[in-house]
């Protein structure tokens, strides 16, 4: 078998060598996966202590249930030939992997690698989802949405952007008719994350005393090491999209390193500027908005570009965190304000700062017209009208089945202890004050 | 001068902050501590093996006041803390011989 | 100088690349490092907060002595030609790692980069045993354990399945003679180590108090932190045993993945039939038990296989953790109920489960006969013989020459605060409390 | 374009393929970024609860400030075609990275790669001097250092040292005039913070209640958790300054692994015999003394020559450290302990532990004469003089002018709640007792 | 109505608690405390430096009883908390002037 | 028998700790609490949102005492912990009806 994906990719730069670009690319998909523990920790450290283990389940169980749905069905979605304009790959042609298995000797990197490599793509998209609906759900449906959105919404949205077409392969709408740019995921990944987070939020409700308690991050030493993990794993899933050890993956790992320096710097200079206080939460934030913003153009724009986007990202993510307290939404966590906003920047400002040094077009400000310009914010358009509806109507419709979220008493106790019978930290000398079961008791 | 010993849930320390506040009382001493009693704590499991958690996590109140305002102080917590679920909690009243202000060197009344 | 063990791989997959090949070897190498402060801090969690430190310095002084160990005569046991009946390399041939300093222009990889990150399957080794015996060990007599061990121990083992016949050059009797099949250490890593901490166990005997109190992990987030690490590692560990950046490590690399996650699942799935909870740590032990049982078979199944292997080892290990309780024997983070059982697990199924598409033979279920189960049965019951009798010789010897358990009152009182005049937390605002001792008192 | 110094090391391994030597220089940048959160959270555990957060923000304001100043103009001065005497490269010739975006199809890896490989080690050198004066200075006047102390010092060093003559390039005096080998950064990276560190502590002064109270660490797991990622990155600190996947990138490989094993051990031996105790604290200090000296030594020692390294930096470090209370310095996170003594050990040990077998010269005790070891002796001499006056001048200035130390008061109440309104813990169950500002108050 | 405080060892709660229910107390409150006497702390050693830590980690356990129950309370936490070694602490009773639970209002010997 | 409570400032506790030591006391209990007062804790920003910090930390010591030991401690105490600032803190004493060493069973003032 040979995927299609993978030769379009290999004629980019037919003089590489596959065993450099295989192990980038192994050393890549390991990066990604760690973002997985690094986005629990991330999230963990920004709960309240009663609700941490949740969370990092909830993230880990998105790795888990998403990975297998990947295998069974999901990556055949989203890069089997086309079903039906541009929309829908065909879910047989890789079922289970099949095909996959055996060494291609014409393939510049093994297929199966690139298949878990998009796989691991999922998984974050999925979790990041986790944040806006903290401390309040059920453990259960949780992991069934995982399974439905990866197939339902997931899977579709890759299939647009990031299938391109290739001798006897039709990818999907987006990156073929279209003809958007999205790099590692700005569209599949942020923005869809980001809207999916809205909609969740909205169909769940807010958190008891929310508005009222200040709900602070319980370990922000957690929310340090977690960023720095993503941030660590983020040149996996930005230069490794690169599929090989090029030019272009130096190219997207310099602009990975500078659009988090300057989205961090962004961010404390607008809280230094309104609270008077840069913050460790803010440094943290803002990196990541940075990385989330240059996630679709690490690949198109030069390093004074990607210092451009992570300063509109910072600044731009660190005004939009607080609408959710003037609009009444409950984003716990802050997926939209950091990565629907984020990943909205980035789109978009591919169609100002693509450069021809760098991609294969410019963008308005390198005098390229407004051509890109429209077709970035279609794509992005698209992408958050397309998974927000999605969740919505996935999230209601678990909600009046199985139930999605916790009664009162529950989420007051703290789901830590309600859902999992488990609390994260015993720190104390009195080890006393529990009895085992003994015998039936 | 009397103590009022308070032992409340955590959650309602809020309320009853704001019920003394009404009264003018803005002073206390407040220690998280972990109540034993008829309220059972969750069952944590560990391992598979599942053990009764005897302790359940509450904030205990210590106010320092003259006499003619202990009635009108329990009442206040006790209105702003109870939920009637078991294990809302206690107060006592213990009687003070003296009281201090460490800054001033104040006592009585002029202390608190 | 050639090492055979390379020379033999590197037939696999003679198109490959040296440079590709080095660097995914490398990051490898970097990764299973990185399993060691990973395991320090899974493993650190577990433990009561009085003694933390020690055992994270138990894991850290196993890298240290073992990494000495290993250059200075390790590598030449395992991996020198064989003295007698494939039991046993020379000690001399590759002393001090002399005759793999000086680059070989033949070598697909580098030797001495081979020798080292086969060292750090060793220190992973002997670092789980620790797991076995916390809260109640000498420092000093364990680090004297790791360095006996590795020699009397790891060194053999290694040899009898990792060391290839080659030209010019004898290898180990598992290997080569019988024919099983261990691509990563299900039997010198993980029956092992499993082997090896019960018998430590056993001849150390239990913590005060084991059966009455909790004893439950001290710092859930801590053992989140370090399950990511190690699964990120576990990258370098399983795919960078195909010592190539080829298609047989993609291979390895999607098997790692997919039997951590079903592994995770079929842990939750137990506990939550079982005890109405499924909890994070649960989540954790789940992945680890997937993880280790597909380091003997990554090699060998398919994406399918992967999946029936994790979903077997993390029910049958959330079953085999409760053991101890029942026969008493206080294996105290359950090195036993994970790496016994994980590792006999995926040893013993790669029997069933092998895939001539992936390996050079097929298993029982996918027609291939009795012939290799037998093999494998072989290979695990000789481990597991080998090394419990052996390390309860050892740890009998250490505890009646040096003393290698803790008096009772440094047990109660924490071994931290006593062995090693430390306290892992001091969060509090109240800082005073300790007086410097000044001149002489 | 060309970058030379790419030419000139490009030259040492003529027949390595491109993608496999820029894979791993995509990985070991990837590590060498991990670092700076390594370092954050190591650091971090060293402090007490109340600065926790400032720390890392120090850390990470480093990584961010210094990426930029580097991006724009630090390169382009360590770099660029020198200008006067080797003291210093052209601002103007690689300014904001230009010439490096485009692919060079003759370059063996990527000149951007190599520029922001060589930038990160600016980050953690700037990085690693906030250690010396943790806990009492004004963030805003720290993040103007970091720019300054880039340009003026970092860049200039760095120039001298890894800058190599190539054809049409002239570079810096200590690597081409002198001829001092210093592979990794021994004396740019950690003679330079060190000496750096100690003129910060000795112009800003002591922490209230220096040697009074014991200041210490307020969470030892996170100075494991910090240690062991700092111990990770490393590796691509020191196998990837081999800028290629490569038998030397193997020889720097072991090293650093073996000479940070026997740090390890020796720091641990000098805390056993002389306070009785063998300290968690001391292993993670061990292993990084070890793995300080090693840095300019991986690339020209053998496996034996490293052990020695480890050995006698972990013990002189062991001893160093208490300096400061002898001495009266307030060096709060030891970073002349550790990093300048440590630093000066690995680069003075080059003298007389070289070994032909692996770089192109002897040191003295393989035969090579006292030649190797002046040279050393000048360039540990030369970059300690000018560091420590350097920064003393512009910390002085900085404190003159924008105020650098906090005020007493602040620096009691600890500087995270005063100066980033933020504390890092709140594990308690009562999570009342703050009040939001509804309106205007 | 009298109030109870014991500083005991922490480890020696669950058997402390145990003795107190076979005389049928099954309320009282906990504080995680530190205690200063004449039983010292560990030495901790900190880049070589040594310092003597001062304060040993002590529970401290708060029963409000009536006052024909006090000898009885005491007799029973000195029999289970004491080891014979230095440290084992000390028991100490107060007075109550009224006691009052919170979910239902109840006063006296009915709230406890 | 008396119960001295103060309140104070964590980071003055080891000059009270000297100060009783000079008067020949060294035996206490120390509490990690949460002071409500007139001092009021720092501003916390989060997401941009500011909150007042209500509780400042502060250390509780009790001392059980013999009456004529009672000034001498009170004094003691207030010299050592006064910075002069608000959130010095308080102290005071409340009757204390018996005393026992748990160890021992010694009573009374043998047993402080
Ligand atoms: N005799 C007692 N002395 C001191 N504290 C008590 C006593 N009994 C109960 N408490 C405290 O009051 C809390 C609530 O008591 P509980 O019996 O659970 O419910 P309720 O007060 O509603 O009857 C307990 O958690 C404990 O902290
Ligand atoms: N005068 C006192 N007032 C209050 N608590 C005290 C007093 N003296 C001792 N304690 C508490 O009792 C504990 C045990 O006292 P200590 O002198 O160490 O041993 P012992 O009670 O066996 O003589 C101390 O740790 C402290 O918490
Ligand atoms: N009425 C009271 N009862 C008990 N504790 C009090 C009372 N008033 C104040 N405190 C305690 O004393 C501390 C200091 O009081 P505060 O009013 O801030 O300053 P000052 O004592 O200097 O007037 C408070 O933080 C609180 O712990």
């Amino acid at each position: 078998m040979t995927t299609p994906q993978l030769a379009a990719v290999a004629a980019i730069d037919p003089t590489a060598t596959a065993a450099g670009d295989t192990a980038w690319l192994l050393a890549s998909a390991a990066l990604v996966l760690l973002m997985a523990p690094g986005l629990a920790i991330f999230y963990g450290g920004m709960v309240r202590s009663k609700s941490v283990l949740n969370m990092m389940m909830m993230v880990l169980g998105a790795l888990a249930v998403v990975t297998v749905v990947w295998v069974v069905v999901g990556y055949s979605i989203a890069f089997g030939d086309d079903v039906t304009l541009g929309l829908f790959g065909d879910p047989t042609q890789y079922f289970g992997l099949k095909g996959l298995v055996e060494a291609d000797p014409e393939a510049r990197i093994p297929g199966i690698l690139f298949a878990m490599f998009q796989g691991l793509f999922a998984v974050i998209t999925v979790a990041l989802i986790a944040g806006a609906i903290a401390d309040r759900t059920r453990f259960g449906t949780w992991l069934v949405f995982c399974a439905v959105w990866t197939v339902l919404v997931y899977a579709p949205v890759a299939h647009w952007i990031f299938d391109f077409d290739a001798e006897g392969h039709v990818g999907g709408w987006m990156a073929n008719k279209l003809g958007a740019l999205d790099f590692a995921g700005g569209t599949a990944v942020e923005i869809n994350s980001g809207a999916a987070g809205l909609a969740a939020a909205l169909v769940l409700g807010k958190r008891l005393g929310f508005g009222r308690d200040p709900m602070k991050p319980h370990n922000l030493t957690l929310v340090m090491i977690g960023a720095g993990l993503l941030w660590f794993g983020w040149f996996g899933f930005n230069a490794g999209s690169a599929l090989g050890a090029s030019h272009l993956a130096a190219m997207a790992f310099v602009n990975t390193l500078v659009a988090g320096c300057t989205g961090l710097l962004a961010w404390l200079l607008v809280e230094r500027v309104r609270d008077g206080h840069a913050t460790s939460f803010g440094a943290a934030s803002g990196a990541v908005s940075g990385l989330v913003a240059i996630t679709p153009s690490c690949g198109v724009v030069t390093p004074i570009g990607a210092m451009a986007i992570g300063v509109a990202a910072g600044a731009i993510c660190a005004l939009a965190v607080g609408l959710k307290y003037k609009l009444g939404y409950d984003d716990s966590l802050d997926v939209v304000g950091v990565h629907l906003v984020g990943g909205l920047v980035g789109t978009i400002l591919i169609g100002l700062l693509a450069s021809s040094d760098v991609a294969a077009v410019d963008g308005l400000l390198y005098g390229g017209g407004l051509d890109q310009l429209g077709k970035q914010l279609v794509a992005a358009g698209a992408t958050l009208v397309f998974s927000f509806t999605m969740t919505a109507l996935i999230v209601w419709v678990l909600e009046k089945t199985m139930g999605f979220r916790v009664a009162e008493d529950d989420e007051s106790a703290g789901v830590d202890l309600v859902l999992h019978a488990e609390t994260a930290y015993d720190l104390h000398a009195a080890t006393g004050g529990s009895r085992p079961h003994f015998g039936g008791n | 001068m009397k103590l009022i010993t308070a032992v409340i849930r955590p959650h309602r320390w809020e309320n009853v902050r704001e019920a003394l506040e009404l009264l003018g009382i803005s002073g206390m001493t407040l220690t998280e501590v972990s109540g034993y009693g008829r309220q059972k704590g969750h069952t944590e499991v560990y391992r598979g093996a599942e053990y009764d958690v005897l302790l359940v996590p509450k904030v205990r109140i210590e106010i320092v006041a003259e006499e003619p305002d202990v009635d009108g102080i329990i009442q206040a917590i006790q209105s702003s803390a109870a939920t009637g679920k078991i294990g809302d909690g206690k107060i006592w009243v213990s009687p003070v011989e003296s009281v201090q202000r460490v800054r001033t060197g104040e006592t009585g009344p002029a202390a608190i």
